[in-house]
């Protein structure tokens, strides 16, 4: 049976891809942010996943105004970087896990989630750059990548309690797969932010971190924030954060969190990340889990 | 469609993708997305005005595309992930469009500085109807 | 307020469009069933939606295998008619109503359904053909139409429950929208079929007639026939059954039939067709009605 | 993928199109589905080999497409609603493949006449283990 074996919460900011791909995470601006993801490399590298389902957004690259899936599970053997403009991140392929993928797509469906699947399609910043958080620049990416790309550019996405409903759905159909396979789940995007009108730039620490806060204690608190509350406090953009809540309930309720970083500015960005474990699971010896 | 009001129509500042906002800016928002492809950005670059006349869009906005009225465009049913594509074929960067639409005269320095020391802070900036009622009250 | 009037399930055979399409309507072979129709089209004509909302299915037409949403619903202005390799039918085009649509769209979303907005897109025979059996040959449709395309051809299908749900969250809807629109709910597919492998041409009366009465009376028990039991009874192609169930949710738990009519064969498919009112609606005097 | 034993397995005559089932076809009937179009339909009837070989599948799965064996196309992956798309190619009805995938050496006719006659009945065709009990029992 397949494990679920923690959750990564980060931003998936473009600068940050960028700044990798031209080798600045040393610069005086970027330091600080890359110092603080250490530890999630060093927890990633510690714990091993063999798969990574990223729950990231699409941002006008695979998807456009044709047809907006709200959650798209990707199903194929691998998924080429999106050309953004500025060609493709010079990233490796993403392979990916379609036995997994297909039975996530089945047991979501049949669980009464209205799943899109999604066979074919390219992965933009919103997955790539998560990746380059978590495993800088390898050959080749350690892990193999199930994408699920939620809608949060048309108003609405979906809600928060949906996400952490459709997390709760992902941890039972993980554990429900016949494989030996230890799975980790990435929620991505966010923290506060706006990148658009007159309120462009805008910040909120406190909330971000009182929602990091709910997010790891009072998880069905920080999941009951409404859009238009979402909108106001971590702003037009800052609502991609109803993301994160996927890997939330994958989750159990109790969790112990190994990591949490949070630091402004990213870009137009608040940086944030967090590393989560059961706290059963997090509680067991070292020696239990993989050297 | 006239849009009927919604609670986030009173946050400034901030264009909400909804509905009507899809429709409005329906096309808007394809021309942007059709500079995805080399050819379509030589095409546009060419010859701009031709290359808009192939998209159902209104005046309006094949003005605001050619003046880069970047605030203007979000008004016209833009969306940022889509304007911005013209703001990636104008090797123009995020921050660059951030201090244009702030609508003050900020330079993109400004809107940088502006980030490094926190961002643009919350307060004042959460509703129309609270700010109305700071001022009058 | 908008208005739910009433639902129609009907079957989407494709021969029965070409029937209309080629003046075969009144041939032998055909005439039962044209006949059989024309109390579902006195009712129509009666009361008149202004709007129709149509749950099909798209058959490899609009949609491939690249993505498969479980429930796109439209929010365009208007669709055209699918090639489907014999040219596109020669019915009206379909206009749309796109308010009611992102009315629909952003309440069921908000409502936990997770729905794909499709901006762009044709309908094929399981959208016009349901068209054809209400309204004939018209140079124009006398109704708006909202199509809602269900995926019943990549397994799994969503449940039957979950289709029910998704009705009732579509009465919601309708009925939270503020404008004055009469708005009637067709579901379409089956009944029992199959037509593919060595079980082609699988017609199974006695479960269509038995799972009739349970869709009037007691849509719970219609709709917990799981998909192996549909597949089994229904054959492969009948299981497109449950895309009915979103109409019955739409209506209240009583309803009256106003028309039942069955018969076999239509082509490949035993052929139903079913109108419902809520009960309350039904008892109303006549005069009530638009004329 | 070697696909799990699943319920519906014990159904005859039927193929579920699942995960497994959609990830043996995609190719095959990504091929049919490229004859949507006027221009590739030309070119396959032109050259059907070279065609062909222009899509990803296996060497079992063209010499079904050329051989037009309906049931080894489902066999290998096909869905029916892409497999018919090559039954409407060749002017086909439903009705002729559905002969042709009993194997049993129907007819179109006798399929038709069957269909009239109230279809084929259930009664033998739901389990393949009650099938087999029923018949050692
Ligand atoms: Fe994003
Ligand atoms: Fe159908």
């Amino acid at each position: 049976m397949a494990e679920l074996i923690g959750g990564v919460g980060t931003s998936h900011v473009p600068a940050i891809g960028a700044a990798v791909d031209h080798g600045k995470t040393q610069d005086p601006y970027w330091k600080p942010v890359f110092d603080g993801m250490q530890a999630a490399r060093d927890w990633v590298a510690r714990t091993r996943p063999d798969v990574c389902i990223v729950v990231y957004n699409d941002h006008a690259s695979c998807f456009s105004l044709e047809l907006t899936p709200t959650f798209a599970l990707g199903v194929a053997s691998h998924y080429e970087p999106h050309d953004e403009g500025y060609g493709p991140r010079p990233v490796p392929r993403v392979e990916g896990a379609p036995e997994l993928s297909w039975h996530l797509a089945e047991s979501l469906i049949l669980d009464e989630f209205d799943i899109t699947i999604a066979s074919q399609m390219t992965v933009d910043h919103g997955l790539t750059v998560p990746l380059s958080v978590l495993f800088g620049q390898p050959e080749s990416w350690p892990c193999r990548v199930i994408p699920l790309c939620v809608n949060v550019i048309q108003y609405p996405p979906p809600t928060g309690q949906r996400c952490l409903k459709l997390g709760q759905a992902i941890r039972r159909a993980v554990e429900s797969f016949p494989g030996d396979l230890r799975v980790a789940v990435i929620g991505t995007g966010g923290l506060s932010h706006q990148l658009q009108g007159e309120r462009a730039g805008l910040i909120n620490a406190e909330f971000d971190q009182r929602w990091l806060d709910e997010f790891v204690t009072e998880p069905d608190k920080a999941a009951a924030h409404d859009h238009v509350e979402l909108l106001r406090e971590a702003g037009s953009e800052g609502l991609e954060c109803v993301m994160w809540l996927v890997m939330r309930g994958a989750l159990q309720p109790e969790v112990e969190v190994v990591h949490r970083f949070y630091h402004v500015p990213a870009s137009n960005t608040a940086y944030g990340l967090l590393v989560l474990e059961d706290a059963a699971r997090a509680s067991r010896p070292l020696a239990a889990q993989p050297a | 469609m006239n849009p009927t009001p919604r609670d986030y129509h009173d946050i400034p500042g901030t264009y909400v993708f909804d509905g009507a906002h899809q429709r409005k800016g329906y096309w808007l928002n394809m021309f942007c997305k059709s500079l995805d492809l080399a050819a379509n950005r030589e095409r546009f670059r060419a010859a701009p005005a031709d290359y808009l006349a192939g998209f159902p869009m209104t005046d309006a906005q094949r003005d605001a595309v050619l003046l880069r009225d970047w605030l203007g465009l979000l008004r016209l049913g833009g969306n940022i992930y889509y304007t911005f594509k013209l703001a990636i074929f104008d090797g123009l960067s995020m921050q660059h469009v951030g201090a244009a639409m702030s609508g003050t005269g900020m330079t993109v320095d400004d809107f940088r500085q502006m980030m490094v020391s926190g961002g643009r802070p919350a307060e004042g900036m959460r509703s129309r109807r609270e700010n109305r009622e700071a001022c009058h009250g």
